[in-house]
C-alpha cells in the first residue's frame, strides 16, 4: 500500500493540530537558551501547509515543495529553513511521482538530513534535529510495512532526544551555554519528537 | 509595556513604512515581499552590490543603513529574526547591477542559512554573489573560536568601508576582500543594563535586577560573561577596553576608529563619560584615534547599555571609512 | 538606577570631557567656567554670534548643536538646572565677533533671568544682545497665554533657521527677525511614557505605573494635560495631530516641516510608526512637508516618550531650514 | 549700634548652619510641584558664602558683592539668581561703608525687593519670594532697634508665607499647577522664612 498526496494531507492537518497545541511548549522549550520562536515557527509553517494542503498537486514532488515554500515565506529562523531544506530534499527526489512506497521512507528522511546537514554544517551527534532525523533513518531501515514504519519513527525521534539529553549543545544560539545544557532537550528534536508523533499518527 | 505600538504584528510593517514616508530620498520597498528596502537612487551601474539582512529591532542596523556609500538593499525580518530566504533573494535581485553582490551581515545561524538559500535561488538568474560574515563580538567566543562568534556592531565599520570601496568602483573580489578585512579588523564587547520588549513577545526578553549589569551580553539578551552590580562608568569602560585590547593588541603607532554605541535607551551622554576612558586607554596605548564613532549606531530597541567596537585601520581601511555617505541616520561628508 | 555614571556630582563635566574629547573638530570649551562649549572653528568674523544655554541632559540639545549653520557657544547647567549668569557671559563673549549675539533659549525662569544678567554684564563690553525666546510647547498654557508656554524641542528649528541666516550674513536685527519667525511659527507636544532620573537626584523625577502615559508632560516631568492607560500608537500620534493643528490651523498649499522626536528611550522604530499616521494627516490637511524630521533630537536622558514640533514655513525659513549645517549630531548637506 | 562685616559673618555664619539643616525640606518642599533643587541652592549658595567669610572685606559694598557672586558662581536656579540679584542691590547701596544704621535695613530690604521685581517680572502678591520680602521691608519700616528689627523680620517672613499659603501660585514651575497649589507654601517664601530667622537670629 502505496502513500499519496491524500496520505500527505492527512498527515499535514495532524501536524497543524498538533504544532498549534505544542505552540507554548516549544516556545518555551526554544527560550530557555534560546529566542522562543520555535513554537512561532512551526505553527506558522504548519498552519500555511493546512492552508495549501486542499490544492497541493497529486505529483508529491510539486506537493512537497509548496510545503517547503510555506516555512521559507512565512519563517527566517533556522528550524524554519532546515525544515524547507528537509522538504526540499524529499521533494526533489519525488518529483514526477504520484505514491510512494513506505520502504523508500528511510531514504528519504536520510535525503533531508543529508541536504539540512549541508545547509546547517552541524556535525551529526551535535544534540539538533540531525541527530533525531538520522535516529529516525536508521529505525526504519529495513522496514516496509507503513504501521511498522510509523511506529518506528515515532519511538526514534523519542528515544533519540532521550539519548541526547545529556550531552551539551553544540550548536546556535544554545551553544554559547555550554555545560549548561547537559540534561535540556534540545528543542529542535523536541519539536521533532511531536512532528513525527503527529505525522506518524502515533501522538 | 512602555512601548508606542499598535498591533504587534504589525510593527515591522508599519515601522517600514514609516520610514519610507519619512525618507523617500534616501529609502524605497523592493520586490514583493514588502520586506526589502533599497536605496531610492540605484548606485551607478556596474557598481557592486552589497546586500545585507537580519532581524528588526536593531536601527540604524540594518536597514538604516541602506544609502550611497554604504548598502544597496536590506532584507528585514520580525523583531530579532532573520528574514526569509525569500526576502533576502529579492533584496539580492534588488542589488545586483550586473556586477554581483555581497551579502554582509551577522553571524546566526538562521541568516547564513538564509542567505546562503538566497544566493542559491538568485545563482539562477545569473547573479554572482560572495559573504562577509561579521564575528566581531568577542565576549561569545574565546579567540580560538572566532569564527562561532557573534555579530554585532562592528558590522557599522564594515558596511562604510565595503560601502566606499564598492562606490570607488571595485569589483566584486575587491569590495569582499576589502569588507573582509573590515571584518578582521573589529572587535566588539558589550554590557547591558537593561532588557527590550519584543512586541509579539509582551515581555521583557530577559530579567535583571534593577542594580544589576551582564558584562558581554548579546544584542538579543544571549548570556554574557558576568552578571554582577552596576559599576561605575570609568570601571565598566576600563573593563571593556582591557577585553578588547587583550583580543587585538595595539602597538604604538596603530590607527584605530573607535565606537561607543548605545544599545538605545542609555543616553549620549553617558557614552561621552565613557569615551573619556575609552580615549585616555588608546592614548595610553600609542594608537591614534580617528573618526570615534558615538551615539546609536546598532541597537536593540530600548534596551540600556552600551558596547564598544575596535577597528584597526590600514591606509586602505582609513580611506574608506572616511568617505563620503548618506542615510537618514549617519552622514560622513 | 540604571545609568552608566560615576559620582553624579561630576556628571556634566565627565559628560563635556568626553564630549570635547570625541568632536574636538567642533567643540572646545571656552571661558573659564568649565561650561561653555564653543565652535572648534569660530564663525567668519562679522558674522552675528548665537548662544544658547539650559540645563543638560537634553543632548543634542543645548550643547549638541554648536557647530557650522547651527549655535556659535552655549552655556551648560547642571542636569535639568540653568547654567549659572557668570557661564552665560562667557558664552556671550565667546560667540562675539563684534557684530552681536542673539540668546536662543526656552522659556524658562532661571534661564531667562540668567541669560538677563549674562546680558547686563558683556553690555560693559560692548557686546551687543537680542533675545529670542522659544515658547513652543502647546500643552503647558493655552494660546491666549501663549508667551507663558515652555521651550521644548521648537528650539531645533530655531536653532537650524536662525543659524543659517547668520552664516548667510544678515545682521544682528536680521538673525533675531528670522529666529522670531521661526520661534512664532512652531508648536509642540509632547507624551511621556517613563520618567528619567537625575542623576543626583538618583530617583525618578516622576512617578508613573507601568501601563499609563502622561499627554503634553514637560521635558523635566513638568505635568500634561491628561494621564491616562498606554494607548495604540495611531491613537497617540492622532491625538497629538489634534493638538497641533487644532493651535496652528493649516492651509491647503501650507509647507510644513514636522519633528517627530524620541524622548531618549523611545526606539526610532517607534517613531516611524507614529510618522505614517503624522504623514497621513498633513497630507489630509493639504500641506506639504519639508525635510520632515525623525529621531531623537530633543530629549530628556532616558525618557520614553515622543514629542512632534510642527513648524509652518514661509520661502526664508525654508531656505533657511536647508541650509546646510554641521554639528557631532546633525548634519545637512 | 551699627552693623559692620563682623555681624554679617555672624549671620552667614547663621545661615550656612540653618541652610545644612534645612537641605532636605527645602528640597521637598520645591519638589512637589517644581524641580526640587531649592535645598542645593541655599546650602551651596550659604556654603559659599561662608568660605568667603573671613576673607570679606571691611567695606559692606564690596562684602555684598562677594555674597552675591557666591550665588551666581554656584547656582542658576531662579532662586539662587534672585538672591544674587538682591544681595547685588544692597551692595550697590552699601558701597563705601564699613557700617550701616540698623534703621536702614527696612529700605535696604525693600530696594533688593524692587532689584529682584525687576529681574524676575513677577506681581507682588503672586505668592513668592517677593511677598516675603515686601512684607519684611513694611514691618520694619518704622523700627530702629536692632533687637526689634531681628524680631520683625523673622515674624513678617513667617507671617507672608502664611497669609499667601491659600493663593494660588503664579509663577515658575508651580504655576502650571493652578488651583492645585492652593494651600501649599511657596518654597521660596519657605526658604525665605528660614533665611530670615537664621539671619535675624530668631530660629
Ligand atoms: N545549524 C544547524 N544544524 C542543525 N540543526 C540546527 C542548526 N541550527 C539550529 N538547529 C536546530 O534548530 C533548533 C532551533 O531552531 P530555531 O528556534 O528556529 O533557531 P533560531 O530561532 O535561533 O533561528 C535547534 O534546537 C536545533 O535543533
Ligand atoms: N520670576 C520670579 N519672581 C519672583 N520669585 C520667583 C520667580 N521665580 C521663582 N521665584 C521664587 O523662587 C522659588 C523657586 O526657586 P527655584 O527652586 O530656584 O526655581 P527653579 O528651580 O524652577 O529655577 C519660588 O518658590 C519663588 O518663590
Ligand atoms: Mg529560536
Ligand atoms: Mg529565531
Ligand atoms: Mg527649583
Ligand atoms: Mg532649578
Amino acid at each position: 500500500m502505496t502513500l499519496t498526496v491524500t496520505d500527505l494531507r492527512a498527515a499535514i492537518a495532524r501536524l497543524a493540530t498538533a504544532m498549534e497545541r505544542e505552540f507554548d511548549a516549544l516556545n518555551a522549550a526554544d527560550g530557555a537558551l534560546g529566542d522562543g520562536d520555535l513554537g512561532v515557527t512551526m505553527k506558522r509553517g504548519a498552519s500555511a501547509m493546512a492552508d495549501l494542503a486542499p490544492d497541493l498537486p497529486d505529483d508529491l514532488g510539486q506537493a512537497l515543495l509548496a510545503c517547503a515554500q510555506a516555512f521559507t515565506k512565512t519563517s527566517g529562523s533556522s528550524y524554519g529553513t532546515l525544515m524547507a531544506t528537509g522538504l526540499m530534499s524529499m521533494a526533489k527526489t519525488l518529483r514526477g511521482h504520484t505514491s510512494v512506497d513506505p520502504a523508500q521512507i528511510s531514504a528519504l528522511i536520510g535525503g533531508a538530513r543529508d541536504a539540512m546537514q549541508t545547509r546547517g554544517k552541524a556535525d551529526l551527534g551535535g544534540k539538533t534535529v540531525l541527530d533525531s532525523l538520522d535516529a529516525m533513518a536508521k529505525a526504519t531501515a529495513d522496514l516496509t510495512s507503513r504501521e511498522a514504519i510509523a511506529t518506528a519513527v515515532a519511538e526514534a525521534a523519542a528515544a533519540a532526544q532521550l539519548a541526547l539529553r545529556d550531552k551539551p549543545a553544540t550548536i546556535g544560539r544554545a551553544r554559547i551555554f555550554g555545560e549548561k545544557t547537559i540534561g535540556m532537550d534540545d528543542p529542535g528534536m523536541l519539536a521533532m519528537t511531536s512532528i513525527a508523533a503527529a505525522i506518524a499518527d502515533r501522538g | 509595556m512602555k512601548k508606542i505600538l499598535n498591533n504587534p504584528v504589525d510593527y515591522v510593517d508599519e515601522m517600514l513604512a514609516g520610514l519610507t514616508a519619512a525618507h523617500p530620498e534616501f529609502y524605497r520597498l523592493a520586490g514583493d515581499t514588502g520586506r526589502v528596502v533599497a536605496r531610492a537612487m540605484p548606485g551607478k551601474p556596474g557598481k557592486v552590490g552589497i546586500v545585507t539582512g537580519g532581524g528588526s529591532g536593531h536601527l540604524p542596523v540594518f536597514t538604516g543603513y541602506v544609502g550611497p556609500g554604504l548598502l544597496d538593499a536590506c532584507a528585514i525580518g520580525d523583531v530579532f529574526a532573520s528574514p526569509s530566504a525569500e526576502q533576502m533573494a529579492d533584496a539580492l535581485r534588488a542589488a545586483d547591477s550586473g556586477a554581483g553582490v555581497l551579502r554582509l551581515y551577522g553571524n546566526y545561524g538562521g541568516d547564513i542559512m538564509n542567505f546562503d538559500m538566497a544566493g542559491e535561488l538568485v545563482e539562477f538568474e545569473d547573479i554572482t554573489c560572495t559573504t562577509v560574515i561579521l564575528a566581531d563580538d568577542i565576549a561569545s567566543a574565546p579567540p580560538a573560536e572566532a569564527a562561532k562568534r557573534r555579530g554585532v556592531a562592528g558590522m557599522v565599520y564594515a558596511f562604510k568601508i565595503a560601502g566606499a570601496a564598492a562606490e570607488a568602483g571595485l569589483d566584486l573580489d575587491g569590495v569582499t576582500r576589502v569588507a573582509q578585512k573590515a571584518a578582521d579588523a573589529s572587535r566588539s564587547v558589550g554590557a547591558a543594563l537593561s532588557s527590550c520588549i519584543v512586541p509579539q513577545a509582551g515581555k521583557p526578553t530577559f530579567d535583571i535586577a534593577e542594580d544589576e549589569m551582564e558584562m558581554g551580553m548579546g544584542i538579543h539578551g544571549e548570556p554574557g560573561v558576568w552578571r554582577d552590580k552596576l559599576r561605575p562608568a570609568d570601571a565598566i569602560a576600563s573593563e571593556m577596553m582591557d577585553r578588547l585590547l587583550a583580543d587585538m593588541p595595539l602597538a604604538a603607532g596603530d590607527r584605530v576608529s573607535i565606537l561607543v554605541n548605545s544599545l538605545g535607551a542609555t543616553p549620549p551622554e553617558e557614552l561621552y563619560i565613557l569615551y573619556r576612558i575609552v580615549k585616555t586607554r588608546l592614548d595610553a596605548a600609542g594608537a591614534e584615534v580617528v573618526m570615534p564613532l558615538v551615539g546609536r549606531y546598532a541597537t536593540s530597541m530600548e534596551m540600556a547599555g552600551v558596547s564598544f567596537t575596535l577597528i584597526k585601520l590600514d591606509a586602505e581601511l582609513e580611506t574608506y571609512l572616511k568617505a563620503p555617505c548618506d542615510c537618514a541616520f549617519w552622514s560622513v561628508k
